[in-house]
């Protein structure tokens, strides 16, 4: 995060032109390389299943919702911030998109309010970071607790259920025996990515996390640009919120809630992939992916749930680990 | 102390001891820059050493190798004759080695006394900071330098000046055998830099050795007692003060005939491009001055005499109180963001190539196409073949030495990082160009080559108005010069055939003497 | 147990003053308690403070204990297991205030002057028995066991069904219940369970036994997303699980507890300790679970309509 | 945070010299004046109860856990850093505490377990993030992730309950009335905001915080210093847990967990007490007041606890807002 690289601008820089060594560039794959060795671990220990086309398109499927919330923060995290209310938004979103429809809205209706309360939420957001200077993770922090609030407020604590079946499809059906959230999935990592690569907004986001003084004496709007970059989270965070509803069918307060961590950690698996060791979403993909392997290679072992979460702080430290020993000063 | 105090007692001690402090052939290059050559420098204990050189001489970054900073390429430091090496700033501290770093203050968010002793062993016992003991010993400290700052108060609360005073005070504090002090007057008044002169005299006669980096040579020759030159990574010589003049010190640091360097002057139009009306900033008082097509305007001063601020304040970078800025006939908006002011034509290649220049880890095409992102897109698309375009052709102009366009900006020299933030500028094809030490760090075959390019610029009918600290580069790549001094135009030269004494004695203020003499 | 011969207001002038807690009050059935007890006390004429602790035993602990300060007469536990809340019974045994409790623990405990709880045992034989008749037999199939210990409830019955499957035959995924570690995502963790094992064993699962609906409905997706037509038992007769055992699908059967017959239960034994200071023969009262399968769901009340 | 901290370092100093009215003085203490806003609300809707000797003992007993751990948050802010691991690591360390008092040990040496289990946590996180340079969210949500497995198998997911008495007392026994962790709250807050203030080892913490190239080119060993800072913050989150179990009367693998988010906030809502914008630990315990005073205020009203939620976060950002106006770019 820009914390270090501020701070330790000088030495960071000796170090990068000091030591560019064959080995280096290796370890600088260390995510992937962590990536390729649990696949392969996996693999090895049930060569049958782990790589079978059900048990891939299986793990796609469990990632797709993630994914696209790790996208959501990716945007975030490029501009040089955080949000950790996206978890919670995409569960007020879900929530609200189904309440609607239970409420004999249309699906469409309904969709759309809930990507009216994503956007909502991430204006708030923006508006509170970039505008009046407050820390991202407090505003985030705070933008939460009332998110998931006025989430339990929608579905009265409960969970609803019983949406029309046009809508569950969204999350439940099939495309050439793909389920549609890996579509979707798809669909929105290659918006976003294309957004933070190809459009002057996403040069504009990556300028503000490269060096802020830099973009704004480039004549760079940077209060604008930030806000965006909320807004656009929220967005993306209702979208995988309304898919998550329609996947499970049902919406609750706290369903997404754990995207979240989960969502932070794979942006920051990725952000060890790229050479300048900004938020990329090529790497977030990744960081998802470790992510998903590791969920479902430890359950096809039968690992005991309590032992996988052990395992899972370990394997992110290893690769982070791994690949930070590239950019020891960064 | 039985020594009385004065040179010549102290040089004829410094001759009969070993050196406090050597540098031996010290080489050191930052990935194809030769930052410094073999440098060599001998300091004995009880002498303020100066050491001298042009910007990008080598000089800090010798005092950060001395320093246990940087590791040298090759070379020796030798402390009281034996050879040393240290790991970090702490274990240089152990060995008596303090420096006071160029640029580098204070904690903003601690009190000053402890600012002042910062790094040191904090007085107390048991771990448990003696709060009385530690305000009496920053007291002390700041009452050698005549300083009555409220020790309780937050060190981000004093003003620049004061700042730097506790910074000063900080490297006094330490009981350090060799303290070297890079720039440390840069932004002091005439006032504190007494004050910091004579406590260095006072340490002096007690045997510390100083090793003193300063720009502004009258301090030199009023303080120090040996001097050293450097020039482009090298020691030229090693002088006692008493032994020579300020003109050979300059002729001696530039070393060369400048005229070479530079191209040929063009015919600057009188088509007014830019004019400044009473503008005011925090340091710029009441500045008014025009710059017309096809002109280059140097603007000279001492450090701190505003001129970058006078160039941020154009660049709608900073927010001017109160004036007027008309580019091309239209009165800019106050408080116009620097989007707005590009627009309106007119760029800024700033000061701090590093924090504000480039951005470090994103490759040249997409620092060129930082600023030019209104030509390198469409419907808020933008288009690589239009950046690779944009970015080769600035590589081409500037003749940027890169593997490609795609290759990080932090790995390159400091004057192709240069040349890609000038590329960025130029792209927007600027009706004013704002260039703040626009060769700053950067060796003399690429200085040369920045100066052609200037020249086409302005030539080609843009308004170059240009900072430098450097009186040769100044005189040589003007048309016209501005010198600063204390937030005001103190004098304005035709650059033709100015003399660099006389813009000095514009920069320091004593622009009616000479008028005078003239 | 602490209480006191002498208790109980007895002169009956005076109003019952009682304290009421539940940690559970975001869950549905903790969500009606709450309303259940405070209509009780209007209708009795309870001196009542009710305090809801939102999962959170440090907030409510030390408020149940200072109102246990100020004096009470009685003390009602909802939903909050016996473990979390080793403080209150503290106070209130130094207090000589009995607790009456629902739902608050699986086994006896002195800490209660009772607890009515439905039989884990019954609940576990029944849905094992469901699943027995539907897959033909347990004997020789492979069932997979969601719980999630924290909840004693949920671990109780979960232990119990493992021992009960193996006993039938069947063969457990694991050996062990698969743990779900947040209430919160209980149900994609499920789903994620069965269809992470599905795609490795496909075929593999010929039922599953969820320790409460939510994750059950998890399990049911999984299975049918799986394309397997294996069943699921869960625990707890929610709407949506009802709706989904009557829609024919991988859902077989759930459990209803009667949660208002227990309430009124325990209140008619407030009642007699507030008449002459009895208290109850029993400390521990497990009452009997309806199994809620197609032919019995439209005349349930889902216990997310109760209130 | 040092993020805006460095980047906006000379902005921020020059804004703070060229603007100190006495109006901003008043808005310094903005966090102030919303807790007092918030106790003469809640005075005003209940005179005869809120301010009463018992409720205001039984506030101070409902946050005197949340304070240690925000205590030991404090530290590492200080430093510039974050601690994600603080609920999870006073968990593990009160579940390994009553494992080991079940398991018929004596209740001094399932005390130091417990403290040693977090002091060592402690020290992880400090290698990884001071030696191994690794960010500090990275490295503590993932020891975060592996120490609420290890309290999971500690508890074997279980609510560890029994403890001996002499136990027990330390969390629910009183002094005058007053129940003893209010004790221990209070001294321990003593002791961090001393060491602070008055040890070596708190000022260099400052000093790093405030600017580590400064600190460090000034000779503070600042990778020592960040190590001191995260072990100790384990160590105290540690107290935390057992005083927390003790208390309780029963350890379970998550009981702490969302000390950690309101751990952040008060040090966030503490931060804007003081001019530099700070850690401190006498804003933090402003903060641990206003989170308390909030939730028990908002029950005593009776207030939803969903709309509790919602409020908590409106409050919040109230309460960092009104103190940003005055440094608006730090
Ligand atoms: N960290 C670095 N990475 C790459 N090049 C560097 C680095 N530090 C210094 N240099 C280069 O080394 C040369 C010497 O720089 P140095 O800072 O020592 O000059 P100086 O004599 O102190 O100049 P000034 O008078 O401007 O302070 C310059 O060309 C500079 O660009
Ligand atoms: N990036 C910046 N942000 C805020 N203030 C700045 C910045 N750069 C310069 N200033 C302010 O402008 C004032 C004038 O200094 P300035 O840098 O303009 O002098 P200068 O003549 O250009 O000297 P130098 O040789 O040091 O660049 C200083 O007080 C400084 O605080
Ligand atoms: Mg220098
Ligand atoms: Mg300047």
């Amino acid at each position: 995060m820009t914390v270090e690289k501020e701070s330790t601008r000088t030495a960071a820089v000796v170090v990068q032109q000091s030591s560019r060594t064959a080995g280096r560039v290796l370890l600088s794959g260390g995510t992937v390389v962590a990536l390729i060795l649990l696949v392969l671990f996996f693999f090895l220990m049930r060569p049958d299943s782990f790589l079978s086309f059900v048990n891939v398109r299986n793990i796609l499927y469990q990632v797709s919702i993630l994914a696209i919330i790790a996208g959501a923060q990716t945007i975030v995290m490029v501009v040089g911030d955080f949000d950790l209310s996206v978890g919670a938004t995409s569960s007020l979103a879900g929530s609200v998109a189904a309440a609607l429809m239970l409420d004999e809205h249309s699906v469409g209706v309904a969709i759309l309010a809930g990507l009216a309360v994503g956007l909502a939420v991430g204006l708030v957001n923006g508006v509170l970071i970039a505008y009046l200077n407050l820390s991202a993770f407090v505003a985030t922090l705070a933008t939460m607790t009332s998110v998931i609030g006025l989430a339990y407020l929608v579905t009265a604590g409960t969970t609803l259920f019983g949406m029309p079946p046009e809508f569950t499809q969204l999350g439940q059906g099939r495309l050439l025996t793909i389920p549609m959230p890996v579509y979707f999935a798809i669909a929105i990592s290659l918006v976003i990515w294309a957004m933070l690569r190809f459009t002057t907004v996403g040069r504009r986001w990556h300028a503000i996390g490269g060096n802020v003084e830099v973009a704004r004496l480039s004549g760079v709007n940077v209060r604008f640009a930030r806000l965006l970059a909320f807004t656009l989270a929220g967005f993306v965070s209702a979208i995988g919120g309304i898919l998550l509803a329609a996947r499970l069918g049902s919406a609750s307060a706290e369903q997404g809630g754990d995207n979240m961590m989960f969502s932070v950690a794979a942006v920051f698996l990725g952000m060890t992939v790229i050479r300048s060791g900004a938020a990329n979403l090529g790497g977030t993909m990744i960081g998802v992916a470790i992510i998903g392997v590791m969920s479902n290679g430890l359950n096809i072992l039968g690992v005991n749930a309590y032992v996988q979460q052990v395992v899972t702080g370990l394997i992110i430290i290893a690769a982070v680990t791994l690949s930070s020993l590239k950019t020891r000063e960064r | 102390m039985t020594l009385a105090e004065g040179r010549p007692e102290v040089a004829a001690s410094v001759s009969s001891t070993a050196p406090a402090l050597e540098a031996v052939d010290i080489v050191k290059s930052f990935d194809g820059v030769h930052a410094l050559k073999g440098v060599r420098l001998s300091v004995a204990p009880g002498e303020i050493h100066a050491l001298l050189g042009e910007n990008g001489a080598g000089k800090s970054t010798l005092i950060k190798i001395v320093t246990g900073l940087y590791a040298p390429d090759s070379g020796e430091i030798r402390r009281e004759g034996h050879a040393v090496g240290f790991a970090n700033v702490r274990a240089a501290h152990h060995a008596g080695i303090v420096a006071l770093y160029q640029e580098l203050s204070i904690v903003p968010t601690i009190s000053v006394a402890e600012n002042v002793l910062l790094g040191e062993q904090l007085p107390g016992r048991a771990g448990i900071v003696d709060g009385r003991a530690l305000r009496r010993r920053a007291k002390e400290q700041l009452e050698r330098l005549n300083q009555r700052i409220s020790l309780r108060k937050l060190a981000g609360d004093l003003s620049p000046v004061q700042q730097t005073m506790v910074a000063v005070a900080r490297a006094l504090a330490t009981d350090a055998r060799v303290l070297i002090l890079d720039e440390p007057t840069a932004s002091l008044t005439d006032t504190e830099i007494r004050e910091v002169f004579a406590v260095l005299r006072s340490l002096r006669n007690e045997g510390v050795a100083i090793v003193y980096v300063s720009h502004r040579l009258e301090e030199v020759f009023e303080l120090c007692d040996r001097l050293t030159i450097m020039r482009n990574g090298e020691t030229i010589v090693t002088k006692d003060v008493a032994d020579t003049t300020i003109d050979e010190v300059i002729s001696t640091m530039v070393g060369r005939s400048a005229g070479s360097l530079y191209p040929e002057r063009g015919t600057a139009t009188t088509d007014v491009v830019l004019t400044a009306e009473h503008l005011e900033g925090r340091r710029v008082k009441d500045v008014s001055f025009t710059a017309h097509a096809g002109e280059v305007l140097g603007i000279g001063g001492l450090a701190g005499s505003g001129r970058s601020e006078l160039l941020r304040l154009l660049a709608g970078a900073q927010h001017y109180r109160s004036g007027t800025v008309t580019v091309d006939g239209a009165p800019l908006r106050r408080r116009s963001p620097v989007g707005r002011v590009l627009d309106a034509g007119v760029a800024l290649v700033p000061e701090e190539r590093r924090s504000q220049g480039v951005m470090l880890g994103a490759s040249i095409q997409d620092n060129v196409a930082l600023a030019n992102i209104a030509t390198i897109s469409r419907a808020g698309w933008v288009s690589g073949s239009r950046i690779a375009q944009i970015a080769k052709h600035g590589m081409a102009d500037l003749q940027i030495k890169a593997r490609s366009a795609r290759q990080p900006v932090g790995e390159l020299s400091g004057g192709n990082q240069q040349k890609v933030v000038l590329a960025k500028m130029l792209a927007r094809r600027p009706k004013v160009l704002l260039m703040d030490e626009p060769t700053r760090g950067i060796d003399v075959g690429t200085k040369a080559e920045i100066y052609r390019l200037i020249r086409e610029l302005a030539d080609s009918g843009t308004a170059v108005i240009a900072v430098s600290s450097e009186l040769p580069e100044l005189i040589g790549m003007s048309d016209r010069i501005l010198i600063m001094h204390e937030g005001s135009i103190a004098g304005e030269v035709p650059a033709d055939g100015a003399d660099e004494e006389l813009l000095l004695s514009y920069a320091y203020g004593r622009s009616h003497e000479h008028e005078q003499a003239e | 147990s602490g209480g006191d011969s002498g208790g109980g207001t007895g002169d009956g002038d005076e109003a019952l003053k009682v304290i009421a807690f539940t940690s559970g009050n975001q869950t549905p059935v903790g969500a009606w308690w709450v309303k259940a007890v405070q209509e009780k006390a209007d209708e009795l004429g309870w001196d009542l403070t009710m305090i809801q602790g939102d999962f959170d035993f440090q907030k409510m602990n030390p408020a149940v204990e200072s109102a246990i300060g100020q004096g009470a007469d009685v003390i009602l536990d909802g939903y909050t297991d016996v473990s979390s809340i080793g403080s209150i019974v503290t106070a209130a045994q130094d207090a000589g205030i009995p607790i009456f409790s629902i739902d608050a623990g699986t086994e006896p405990s002195d800490a209660f002057a009772v607890n009515i709880t439905t039989d884990q045992q019954q609940i576990v034989d029944q849905t094992v028995e469901a699943l027995d008749e539907s897959v033909g037999g347990l004997d020789g199939k492979t069932v997979m066991v969601i719980g999630h210990d924290p909840h004693a409830g949920i671990r109780m019955r979960a232990g119990l069904a493992v021992e009960a499957l193996e006993e039938a035959g069947a063969t457990v995924v694991g050996g062990e219940p698969q743990q779900v570690t947040s209430p919160a995502t209980g149900r994609t963790e499920a789903l994620n369970f069965v269809s992470d094992y599905l795609s490795a064993n496909p075929d593999g699962l010929d039922a599953v036994w969820a320790g409460w609906d939510d994750a059950a409905l998890g399990a049911a997706q999984g299975l049918a997303e799986g394309g397997s037509s294996a069943k699921v038992t869960g625990v707890d007769a929610l709407s949506e699980s009802i709706a989904a055992i009557e829609a024919d699908g991988n859902m077989l059967a759930t459990i209803e507890q009667p949660w208002p017959s227990i309430l009124d239960q325990l209140v008619e034994l407030v009642q007699a300790y507030e008449a002459d200071g009895t208290l109850p023969d029993e400390n521990f009262v497990a009452v009997d679970a309806t199994l809620v399968t197609k032919d019995n769901a439209a005349e349930i009340t889902p216990s997310d309509k109760l209130g």
